[in-house]
């Protein structure tokens, strides 16, 4: 079975036999995975390289973390590859998207408006918890279609603040 | 000695105070909230009684409560920890009233320090250096006037404040209108008190303080600094003992300062004197925590001291155990502030689960921790859910300590500052003991490690979750169910990685 | 310095190399058999390399895979940690040979201190002092007529033997045909070997041992004593350091004979000579362990020295750190072997799965630890899972922690020692330091804890789950499933709870 | 609703009514119990004493531990009392009781012959394993009806050694 990965802007191809023996980008490597413990904790040995990592589902895909990095992986097999011809079943999640309050708190100040072409990582939001300032950024680079706050307003968590398309 | 000591507080600081308890043969009593029925402080005390809604200022914050489980429970002593009432005279007073003891200072103490202006007055008569200054109170216009005196760049500080809350810097004159609006509005929002005041800033300062301990009968030592230069918005997040920036002489010199800022105040318990220090060795008086304080551990594992037990004791109207020739420092010890914060997004508060958990363990590591598998971190209190701190004969083993344990630590379910510490713990300046207050600002973003390595094993193990997923339509095979070692992957490895050895 | 250590072991001693190691920034090889791949020392080294099925003869035991393994992965040097083949001078050799460092002493001190005989001869040689008795290899008859000329009590010991293994203590001259019998049974079984020997047996003696350092330049230093008297059937449970039996005096007797039977082989690394002290203050050398002891973190506690790092030092060739003048106890440190055993059955091995773990953390606490919430526990090795050591200012306050740290201590799914140490710590002669190495056998059973109430609690316990189960017909709901505080009882109790205080 | 608790010989009267009120021999408590963590951890406030608990359930009902002592608890609920005419429901096991090893290990000595009457906590089997002598006592008294095992033969765990009756 082979498998493309996706992480950020890199891919990767890997292939899986029903042996167990295992290639990545075409080179082979002895791999054991096993859970430990009762949750998402997994210990790999890879070409005997031991390494502890958690491993939680997302709806995208899965969201690895390893040492002192997150990693969240997007997964597609031969069949949904075939369908989506090639890499476009790993593509950028497109379309409209709803940015949510992380955490409860006030609107101190709304960095955009509506209609405004942003960029991934731009500062959209400045909302006040825990008595301190805290930037909202963009997931994506988008277009913003709708600002439903405005300054000095209170939001429970996960309130709706923006639309991004 | 006290028969039972209820503790106002909750997470790794109320479980610090029942061990201390428990080690003295006192029985506890613990209050939660909603939030907290299964926290560790609650299943490690002897008593436990609920005290409201999760909401601080339903439960943690309700003095009247607090003071009404002492009584219904037959405590005949109170401590606060840090936060929440630990600062709060009133609160002292009204435990006092009750005859119930206050693990902590007088209630008279705790004002005279927790009011700025009075606190530099009266510091300032025991011949303590203070950082030049404006009195509070004043209009805008007149600090800017007294701004331009003192000479950029200048701090704006909250009169009620503390733990930099509505602390800003102003470098520009033009700056400073919009920085007086802000901080007075956060001073408003922290302690419901919009006023601020000037002091100069301290360029390349550190932040050390003394550790002081006094009983009432007249005796105050201290116990050496602790370092807590590394600050993030004014917000401490590792702390050290000893101080790279301090020897023996500069010691001596700023624990007999430390003292005397304390018996200005005819101060008793454990306190802390914070000082701004600056490249030339001169310390200036920042303010006195008149409570135990986070970083506490740091100069009991240097010390030998237990504080917590320390204050239990003059509480009880003991006299110091301990003269000042009694303190010997030894080693080093490293304290890093494990909160839940995503530092690979500006700090930002995280809630959820905590659906694994391994704290790290073995030679020179201390864990003081409120969390647990299965806890619910929720974003009603402080962000800090536990403190790990390493020890060593140096301070380059206690940072490979660190090091080592925050590599072991596992959290998984919500993001924690670990990132960042390992970051930290990796930097060279902060291995040469070369930083300041502002070696964040300068530092904000500390390299992660270089990751391509990591980055390819994460895209291997979702692909064989994935195969593993498809292929069986079943839950993934959990190795730790029947014997251990099995699973399709295990096998295939073995096979594999037997071959060379065989 | 070495670039990359093999760790030719498992379990808790295998994980405390690997941390020394990362804490000199060495890269660590483990090795696993089919029952260990999950095992928290495959999981922190750095890489880990299958070695074969569970049985110890045929993974741990297999010298030659363990040398073909750190060649394979280019380690630099193995260290044996204990049991195993840490006493095994053709490990030793073989390791030697293949031009790789062994971390402990030479396979000539092994071999001269492993042999009970060639050990007394070279030490006493060194004017170390002796129990009287008799030399190995004796017919029965000859055993006899020699035990008559020492005076009963006697002790039968194995040749090869160690950890109490085959031996045997003889009151009455018409038990030792029955007493030799068991002990060459038990000796044979363990070693291989069925031969004996005696000694003459010490009343009331105490098992104290010295630690040693010493290096390949001629420096041998010691680091205090360790009081490890509390025995059951010749196994150590509980270790201390210092001993409340040895004051400076003393201490710097048996560490001045400690260091001269070292030097009498030679010996390079750490060791340690067992003696046992009788209650005049006169001592005898019993044996030397030529490797790390299961005790050293206590010793490493009071006087701040990491014992494996110094052996990675001494290894790589370097001159010991420290002068004996440099080495100072401070405070005190005690340790409880935690094993699956249960006390309450005497001490039967127990297995399965560890269901629900929590190790206590917190001031003056370290866990040693090779378990973790799923290890299965087997049959296959040493029934030791962790250590427990707890450090404080004194003797009253280390047991006092170590109560309070086993108290928290949680290991669902198999019987441990735990209750064993919680009653140890509240038995009053324990806390008044009056025991020997029989204090077991005159006090086999210290008294648990009345449990009375805790009885009362049980049966609630048990009913409330029944009606639960019952009532519901579900499974019982889980506090930490979505909100805390979700279940029936919660809220009936809140309701009752709350009456009192609004 | 009504349950028998018996731990050892004493037995407990527990009453839970449906509004959640509790008393036991007939003493009102105020009782709150919530697991915590994934497994059998409990944390119990009873008339606000603290108290964690771990519980397994065993064939014969509930195995409770808590600081340093573990108690086996057989309930029974007024269903089964009434079926069984009271006490009788909590009544000791008896009939034929297989002995069984629980560890692996070589058979040392055997202390008993087939026919002899034994009393609970006496010495039957002496097995060797970890290279140490252990002791397997009586679980209860009764007769041996047979015995499977002699000195020197090994034994696998779990194998029947003796039969009581």
């Amino acid at each position: 079975m082979k498998y493309q990965t996706q992480i950020d802007h890199k891919t990767y191809q890997i292939e899986i036999e029903d042996t167990g023996a295992l290639s990545i980008d075409g080179q082979a490597i002895a791999a054991d995975l096993l859970q430990v413990g009762p949750l998402g904790l997994y210990s790999l040995l890879m070409d005997n390289a031991s390494v502890e990592l958690v491993v939680e589902e997302t709806q995208q895909g899965y969201r690895v973390t390893l040492g002192s990095r997150t990693f969240d992986v997007r997964v597609a097999d031969e069949r949904e590859l075939r369908l989506s011809g090639g890499r476009a079943a790993l593509a950028a999640p497109t379309g409209v998207m709803t940015i949510k309050a992380p955490i409860p708190g006030l609107v101190v100040r709304v960095l955009v408006r509506a209609g405004e072409e942003i960029v991934e990582k731009q500062p959209l939001v400045i909302l006040e918890a825990m008595k301190m300032e805290n930037e909202l950024r963009a997931p994506r680079s988008g277009v913003i279609t709708a600002v439903n706050i405005k300054p000095g307003e209170s939001v429970e968590q996960g309130a709706a603040l923006l639309v991004l398309e | 000695m006290f028969k039972k000591v209820l503790v106002a507080n909750r997470g790794e600081i109320a479980v610090r105070i029942i061990r201390a308890c428990q080690e003295r043969g006192i029985r506890t009593v613990a209050v939660f909230s909603d939030a907290d029925r299964t926290a560790l402080h609650v299943r490690y005390a002897d008593e436990a009684y609920h005290i409201g809604p999760p909401a601080a200022r339903e439960s943690y914050l309700r003095g009247d409560k607090l003071i009404d489980v002492a009584r219904q429970a037959g405590a005949d002593a109170i401590h606060p920890g840090y936060g929440f009432l630990a600062e709060n005279a009133g609160f002292a007073a009204a435990v006092r009233d009750a005859d119930i003891a206050f693990i902590g200072p007088s209630p008279e103490a705790i004002e005279a320090m927790g009011d700025k202006i009075t606190a530099r007055e009266r510091v300032t008569q025991a011949g303590v250096p203070l950082v030049p200054g404006t009195p509070r109170h004043l209009r805008d216009a007149d600090l800017a006037a007294a701004a331009a005196q003192l000479g950029y760049p200048i701090l704006v500080k909250a009169s009620a404040g503390g733990g930099g809350k509505g602390m800003r810097t102003v470098a520009d004159p033009a700056d400073l209108e919009s920085g007086l609006a802000a901080a007075r509005r956060e001073a408003l929002a922290a302690f419901g008190d919009d006023s601020v005041y000037l002091e100069k800033a301290i360029e390349a300062a550190r932040h050390v303080e003394i550790q002081i301990l006094a009983d009432r009968h007249g005796h105050c030592i201290h116990l050496g600094e602790r370092e807590c230069s590394i600050q993030r918005r004014h917000q401490k997040l590792v702390e050290e003992c000893p101080s790279v920036a301090v020897d023996a002489a500069l010691r001596e010199q700023m624990g007999a300062v430390a003292v005397a800022a304390a018996q200005a105040v005819n101060y008793e318990s454990a306190g802390t004197i914070e000082f701004l220090l600056d490249k030339n060795g001169q310390f200036y008086f920042l303010e006195m925590n008149t409570r135990l304080q986070v970083e506490h551990p740091v100069t009991e594992l240097v010390t030998g001291v237990d504080i917590v037990k320390e204050m239990i004791r003059i509480a009880d109207g003991r006299q110091l155990r301990i003269r000042q020739e009694d303190v010997h420092m030894k080693g080093w010890a490293i304290e890093c502030r494990i909160t839940a914060e995503d530092p690979e997004n500006n700090f930002m508060p995280a809630s959820g689960k905590i659906v694994a958990l391994r704290e790290p363990t073995g030679p020179g590591i201390r864990v003081e921790s409120g969390i647990y598998e299965g806890f619910e971190v929720s974003l009603f209190y402080d962000p800090m859910i536990a403190k790990l701190i390493a020890y060593g004969e140096t301070r380059a083993e206690a940072i490979l300590r660190m090091r080592r344990a925050l590599k072991e630590y596992r959290i998984a379910g919500l993001k924690t500052s670990i990132p960042f510490h390992m970051a930290l713990m990796d930097s060279p300046r902060f291995q040469w003991g070369q930083f300041d207050t502002r070696f964040l600002e300068s530092h904000t973003a500390p390299p992660l490690a270089a990751a391509q390595e990591h980055e390819r094993l994460a895209a291997i193990v979702a692909a064989m979750l994935h195969h593993e997923r498809g292929l069986r339509n079943i839950a993934i095979s959990h190795g730790v169910e029947g014997e251990q070692g099995q699973s399709t992957w295990r096998r295939s490895a073995l096979l594999t990685g037997m071959r060379a050895l065989l």
